[in-house]
C-alpha cells in the first residue's frame, strides 16, 4: 500500500485531478464498449423479433 | 382598411413563414447531407494539423501565427463552401422555383445565408478556441478571436452570397467567385486579424470589433438586395 | 385582349445565331389546353421559359391579362405554376419535406393537403423516405405533387410525362383536363401522344430549327 | 479448389457466420472473466499499491491506463487490417464483420490514449499538447480510424461499406509504417528530444508487472467487445436466413 | 443453356425491406426484343441494372451463355451496351468528341462511323456545339449515337426513348428491329407504347413494389 | 501464333489508344470548363496574397513560414480538387460506361490521374516560385520546392484518387475525401516541407527527395489498384 490515508489517496501527491480524471474515463471508455453492444444487441433482438412475428402474421 | 391590414399582415405572416421554412429546409439538407455541416470543422482541423506539421511544432513559432492562420482558414473554409450555395438548387431546378415565387426573393435569400452561416461561420466560431489550443494561441487571446470571428464571419457569407449569385449560372462558377470575392474579404480578414493580435498582446480591441460590426450592418443591408438582383440576372439568359 | 389570360405578339427568339421562331403570336384564354410542338431542339423549352418569365432572351410582346408582363411581374407569379426539365426535388429530402417547401413558397396550402397530393399521385407510404431512394419515375412524381396542390389559373408544364408510367399519365391528363373546365389554362409540351378527351390547341415550332430524323 | 487445402479447417468454419456465432458464443463468458478479474485486480494494483515513481509522482499512475489503451490502438489497426485483406482475397463475410466491429473499439482506444496523455502531459509538459512524434502519429491513427468509421457509416449497403472499409484499411496499413517513421524523423529534426516519452525506464517489477495485468485485461476487454459486436452484426446480417430466425423464436 | 444469350435464374432484390423481385427466372435468345414492363418503383432500373452487372444488390444466378456471368466479366463486357438513365454525355464537351471517347472505350471503331452515326440521330450539323446548348431530346440522342456504333450483341436499354420526339422513337424503333434480326437482343424499359413491328417480349413486375397510381 | 501476337499487340495498341483518349478528354474538359485549370492557381494565390495580410507582412517572419505554407497550400489545393475526380462522371452516368467497358479499368483512372494531376500538382509545382517570391522564401530554397513538389503532389493525386473512388456514389463524399485521405498524406508533407527547410539552410536534401520518389513508386505501383477496386465497390450497391 503506497498510501497512509484515504484522503492522501484521494489527493494522490497533488495529482489527484489528473490521475482520477484519466481514471473516470478509462472506466467510461471501458463502460461505453461494454454498454454500447448490449444495448445493439437488444434492440436488434427486439426488432427482429417484431420483423418475425409480422411476417409470421402476413402469412 | 381593415380588409387591407389584414392582409397586409398575413403578408408579413407568410413572408415569416417563408423564411423560418428556408431555414429549416437548408438545415434539413445540412443534416442529412452532414458535409456542409462537418466540412468547415474537417478543414478547421486540417490546418490546425497540417500547420504544426509542415511549418514547424515549436509553440513559441507556433504561437505567433495563430491569430493569422485561424482568420486565413475561416475565410478561406468560408470561400469555399459559398460556391455551393445556389448551385445544387441551379443544378435540381429549385432555383427557377424560387425565381417564379410571388414572394419577395430577399426574405429567402436571407434565410439561406443565415442557414448557411450558422453551419459555416457559426460552427468556425464555436471550434475556434480547439484550434487556438493546438495552435498555442495564448489563453487572453480566445475572447478576441471569438468576437472578431462572430462579427466578422456573417460578413464573409453575405458578400460570399453576392459572388455565388452572380456565378451560379457559369460552368466556370467555382473559379470566378473566388476573384470576385476575395478582394471584399481583405477588410474582415485584416480587421479581424487584428483584433486577435491586439486581445493576444493586451491592447484593447474594442475599435476593431467596432469597425467589424459597422461592416455587417453595411452587408446586412446591402447584400440581400444585391444577392436577389444578381439571381435574377444570371439566370435570366 | 384583357379576357385573354395570356397574350403573346411577334416574338422572335435566336439562339447562337440559329433563329428558333419569329413573328410568333397567340393569346391563351381561360380553360384552354395549348400543347407546344415540334421535333427535338425546335425552341420548345425555350419558349416556355420565355413564356414564364425565366429567360429574357427574346424580343417581342408578352401580356398578362391585357397588362405588359414585365409590369405586372408579382402578379403574374401569383397565378403562375412552372414545371420545369429538372424537377425541383431535393435527393436527400423526403417528398413531404420536399412539398412543403413548395407550399411555403406559395402560401396558404396547408399539410394535410400535401399528404393528400402525396397520395394522389401514389407515393403513399413513400412520404417519409429520402428521395434519392426513389425510382426515377417515383422522383417525377413527387414535383407532379405540386399540381395538385396549386391554385394558380396557368400552369406552364415543359414535358411532365417523362418517366411516368401509363396509369400516371392518364390520371395527370385527367387532372390538367379538369383544371381546364374548372377554368385554368394549361400550355404543355410532351412527346407523349395525348389522350386528353377535350380540345386541345396545338401550336407547332417545327418550321425552323431543329433536328429533322 | 487445390489451393484451399493448405488452410487450417477451422479458417472456413470461421468463413460460416453461424459457426463464427456459435463459438463465439462459448468463449465470450471466459474472456469476460479474464477481463474482469485483470481489470479489476490491475486497477486496484496500480492505484494503491504500485510506488510512486520518483520523477513523477503519482501521476506516473496514468500509466497503466495510457499504455494498454495505446497498444491496444495499435494492435486494432492491425486486425482490421488483416481482417479487410482476408475479407476482399477471401470474399469471407465474417472477416468484414470483424473489421466493421473492431473499428470503434479501436477508435475508443485511441481516444483514451490520447485523452490520457494529454491528461498527463500536463503535469509533466505543462502543457495539454505538444507536437510530439508519437503524439502525433496516435492523433493520425485516430484520424486513420475516424475514416473507416466515417466511411462504414456513410455507405447504406452493408457488404459495399464492409468492402470499402476494407480497402480503406489495407491502404492505412501500407501507411501506418510511413507515417511512424516520417512523423518521428520530422520531430527529431525540427525539436531534438525537448519532450521525448520518457524511454522505457528500467521500471522495478511492482511496476510492469500491474502493467502487464492491465494489458492483458485491455486486450480481454477488446475480446469481449469485439465478439458482442461481431454478434449483433452476424445476426443483422443472417437475419433473413433459416437459423437466425430459429434463434430468435427460440429466445 | 448455352445457346440462349442471358439466363437469370431465381433472382431476388430488395431495396429497404421491400421485395421488388423474387424469384424471378427467364432467359434471352438471340434475335429477342424483351421489354420490362412496370409501374413507377417497380425495380426496372434495379432489374437493368443488376443484369449489366453494375449492381451487386441480389441473389441468384445470371449466365451469360451458359456461364455464370461473374466469371466471364471481361467476355461479358466485350457483348454489352448499356444505356442507362443518365445520359453519359459531358455538357461542356460537342457530341462528336463525347463520342471519340465512347469509341475507345469500346476498341476498333473509326472515327467516320462517329459523324455517320450523328447524322443518323439526327445532330447533323451540331457536331460540334458543345452539348449543354443543346436540347434535352439532342442530348438524349448524342447518347443513342451509340446505338448505331455498337457491335455487341446484346443491348441493355433503359428508358431510351425519353425526351425523344415522334420521328426519332420510330427511327430508333426500326433500329432495334433491325438489330433483332441480325441476331441480336434486346432487352429494355420504356413506358411508351412500343411500336416495332415483329414480336416482343414481356416481362411484368408489377406484382410486388411500386406505385399503384 | 503470329495470330496471337498480333492480337496481344492490338491489344496493347488499343490499350494505350484508351490511355491516350482519356487524357485528351480530360484535358478538354479541363479547358473547356477553365475552374479545374485555374483554381489551384487561384487557391494558391489567395494564400499568399491572404498569409502576409493576416499573419504578418514581415519578409523575415514570412520566409521561415513560406517552405511550410507552400507545401500547406498545395495539399490543400490538391485535396479540394480532388473530390471533383470521379464525381462529375458518376453524376452524368459515364462513370458507369466506364465500370462496363471490357478494357481494364486501371488504365483510365491512370490517364485520369495523370490528367488531373498535370493540371493540378504540375501547374503548382511550375507556379510555386511565384510564391516563393510572394513569401521571401529564400532564392536557395526554391529548386528544392520545386523537386519536392514535382516528387510529391503526384503521390497526392493518387492517394486523393483512392478517396474519390471510395466515396463517389455517396451524398456526404466532399467531407469524407478529406478525413479519408488526409492522415495518408502527412507523410508527403513532412518530407516535402523538411526537403525545401533543407535546401533553404543548404543541407543536402537527396535524401528527402529519394523518399518522396520512393513514396511515389509505391504509389504508382499500388493505387491504380486499389482505386479500380474502389470504384467498383463503391458503384455497385
Ligand atoms: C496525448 C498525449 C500522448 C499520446 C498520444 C501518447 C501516445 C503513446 C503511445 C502511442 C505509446 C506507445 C505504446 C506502446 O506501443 O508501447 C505511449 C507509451 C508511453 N507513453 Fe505516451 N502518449 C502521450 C502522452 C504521454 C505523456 C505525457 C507521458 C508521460 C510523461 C507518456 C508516457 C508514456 C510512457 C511511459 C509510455 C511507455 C513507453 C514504452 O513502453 O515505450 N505519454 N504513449
Ligand atoms: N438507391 C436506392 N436505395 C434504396 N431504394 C431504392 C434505391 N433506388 C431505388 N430504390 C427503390 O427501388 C424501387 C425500384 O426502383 P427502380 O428505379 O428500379 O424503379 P423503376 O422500375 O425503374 O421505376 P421508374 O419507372 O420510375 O424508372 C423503388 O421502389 C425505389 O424506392
Ligand atoms: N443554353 C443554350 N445556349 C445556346 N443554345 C441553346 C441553349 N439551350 C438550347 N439551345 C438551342 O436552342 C434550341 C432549342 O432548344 P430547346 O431546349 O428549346 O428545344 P426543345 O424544343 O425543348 O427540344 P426537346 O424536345 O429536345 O426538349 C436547340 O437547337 C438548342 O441547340
Ligand atoms: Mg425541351
Ligand atoms: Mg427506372
Amino acid at each position: 500500500m503506497s498510501f497512509s490515508s484515504f484522503s492522501e489517496f484521494l489527493a494522490m501527491g497533488g495529482h489527484g485531478l489528473y490521475v482520477w480524471l484519466s481514471y473516470g474515463l478509462g472506466v467510461a471508455v471501458i463502460l461505453i464498449n461494454l454498454v454500447l453492444p448490449w444495448l445493439q444487441r437488444n434492440r436488434l433482438l427486439a426488432e427482429q423479433k417484431r420483423r418475425l412475428r409480422r411476417e409470421e402474421g402476413v402469412q | 382598411m381593415t380588409m387591407q391590414t389584414n392582409s397586409v399582415e398575413s403578408q408579413r405572416q407568410s413572408l415569416s413563414g417563408l423564411f423560418w421554412a428556408t431555414c429549416r429546409r437548408e438545415y434539413l439538407l445540412s443534416f442529412r447531407r452532414k458535409s456542409d455541416l462537418v466540412n468547415p470543422l474537417i478543414f478547421f482541423l486540417m490546418v490546425a494539423t497540417l500547420f504544426p506539421l509542415g511549418v514547424s511544432p515549436e509553440p513559441g513559432f507556433l504561437s505567433q501565427l495563430a491569430p493569422g492562420v485561424v482568420w486565413v482558414a475561416a475565410l478561406l473554409a468560408t470561400l469555399l463552401s459559398m460556391d455551393a450555395l445556389f448551385r445544387s438548387d441551379y443544378e435540381d431546378g429549385s432555383l427557377e422555383q424560387l425565381l417564379l415565387s410571388p414572394q419577395p426573393l430577399f426574405v429567402v435569400v436571407l434565410a439561406k445565408v443565415l442557414a448557411h452561416w450558422s453551419v459555416t461561420g457559426l460552427a468556425l466560431t464555436l471550434m475556434a478556441p480547439l484550434l487556438g489550443v493546438m495552435l498555442f494561441l495564448p489563453a487572453d487571446g480566445m475572447p478576441g478571436l471569438m468576437l472578431s470571428l462572430l462579427l466578422g464571419t456573417p460578413t464573409l457569407s453575405l458578400v460570399g452570397a453576392i459572388g455565388a449569385a452572380l456565378t451560379v449560372g457559369l460552368r466556370k462558377g467555382g473559379v470566378l467567385i473566388s476573384l470576385l470575392v476575395l478582394p471584399l474579404y481583405i477588410p474582415v480578414l485584416i480587421f479581424g486579424s487584428s483584433a486577435v493580435q491586439a486581445a493576444v498582446t493586451g491592447l484593447p480591441l474594442g475599435g476593431y470589433l467596432a469597425l467589424l460590426g459597422a461592416l455587417l450592418a453595411l452587408a446586412l443591408g446591402l447584400a440581400p438586395l444585391a444577392i436577389s438582383a444578381a439571381l435574377r440576372i444570371s439566370m435570366s439568359s | 385582349m384583357a379576357d385573354q389570360l395570356l397574350t403573346v405578339q411577334n416574338l422572335f427568339c435566336e439562339r447562337d445565331d440559329r433563329i428558333l421562331f419569329s413573328r410568333l403570336g397567340f393569346a391563351i384564354a381561360p380553360g384552354e389546353i395549348v400543347q407546344i410542338e415540334g421535333q427535338n431542339g425546335s425552341g420548345k423549352t425555350t419558349l416556355l421559359r420565355i413564356l414564364s418569365g425565366l429567360s429574357r432572351n427574346y424580343e417581342g410582346d408578352i401580356f398578362w391579362r391585357g397588362e405588359p408582363v414585365g409590369e405586372v411581374r408579382e402578379e403574374f407569379c401569383r397565378n403562375l405554376l412552372y414545371f420545369g426539365h429538372q424537377a425541383g426535388v431535393k435527393a436527400v429530402l423526403s417528398p413531404q419535406e420536399n412539398l412543403r417547401w413548395y407550399a411555403a413558397l406559395s402560401p396558404a396550402i396547408d399539410a394535410e393537403a400535401i399528404d393528400h397530393a402525396l397520395e394522389q399521385v401514389g407515393l403513399r407510404g413513400y412520404e417519409d423516405v429520402p428521395c434519392h431512394s426513389l425510382s426515377a419515375g417515383q422522383n417525377r412524381r413527387v414535383s407532379l405533387a405540386r399540381l395538385y396542390l396549386s391554385r394558380a389559373p396557368l400552369w406552364i408544364l415543359d414535358e411532365p410525362f417523362t418517366a411516368i408510367d401509363k396509369k400516371g399519365v392518364a390520371a395527370k391528363e385527367n387532372l390538367l383536363l379538369k383544371h381546364a373546365q374548372q377554368g385554368g389554362s394549361v400550355i404543355l409540351t410532351t412527346h407523349h401522344e395525348l389522350g386528353i378527351r377535350g380540345p386541345v390547341r396545338k401550336i407547332n415550332l417545327d418550321q425552323c430549327a431543329g433536328t429533322s430524323v | 479448389m487445390a489451393e484451399k487445402k493448405w488452410m487450417p479447417r477451422w479458417f472456413y468454419q470461421l468463413a460460416s457466420p453461424r459457426w463464427c456465432y456459435q463459438i463465439t458464443g462459448k468463449l465470450l463468458p471466459w474472456f469476460a472473466l479474464v477481463a474482469g478479474l485483470s481489470l479489476i485486480g490491475g486497477t486496484l494494483w496500480a492505484l494503491m499499491f504500485a510506488p510512486a515513481d520518483y520523477q513523477q509522482g503519482n501521476s506516473f499512475r496514468i500509466i497503466y491506463l495510457h499504455v494498454p489503451a495505446a497498444i491496444l490502438a495499435q494492435s486494432a489497426y492491425m486486425l482490421m487490417a488483416v481482417a479487410g485483406a482476408i475479407a476482399l482475397i477471401w470474399k469471407m463475410k465474417v472477416a468484414d464483420m470483424v473489421l466493421k466491429s473492431a473499428a470503434p473499439i479501436g477508435a475508443s482506444m485511441a481516444v483514451l490514449a490520447l485523452a490520457t496523455g494529454a491528461i498527463w502531459g500536463k503535469p509533466t509538459w505543462g502543457s495539454w499538447w505538444v507536437w510530439d512524434a508519437r503524439l502525433t502519429s496516435m492523433l493520425i491513427l485516430f484520424f486513420l480510424y475516424l475514416g473507416v468509421m466515417a466511411l462504414n457509416s456513410a455507405i447504406e449497403n452493408e457488404s459495399t461499406a464492409a468492402q470499402a472499409s476494407a480497402v480503406l484499411s489495407l491502404v492505412g496499413v501500407v501507411n501506418i509504417p510511413i507515417i511512424k517513421y516520417s512523423v518521428e524523423w520530422w520531430n527529431t529534426l525540427h525539436q531534438p528530444a525537448t519532450f521525448k516519452l520518457t524511454e522505457k525506464p528500467a521500471m522495478p517489477a511492482e511496476m510492469w508487472v500491474p502493467l502487464l495485468v492491465m494489458v492483458v485485461g485491455f486486450y480481454c476487454l477488446f475480446a469481449v467487445s469485439l465478439m458482442m459486436r461481431l454478434r449483433n452484426e452476424i445476426v443483422w446480417r443472417e437475419r433473413r436466413t433459416g437459423w437466425v430466425r430459429e434463434l430468435l423464436s427460440k429466445q
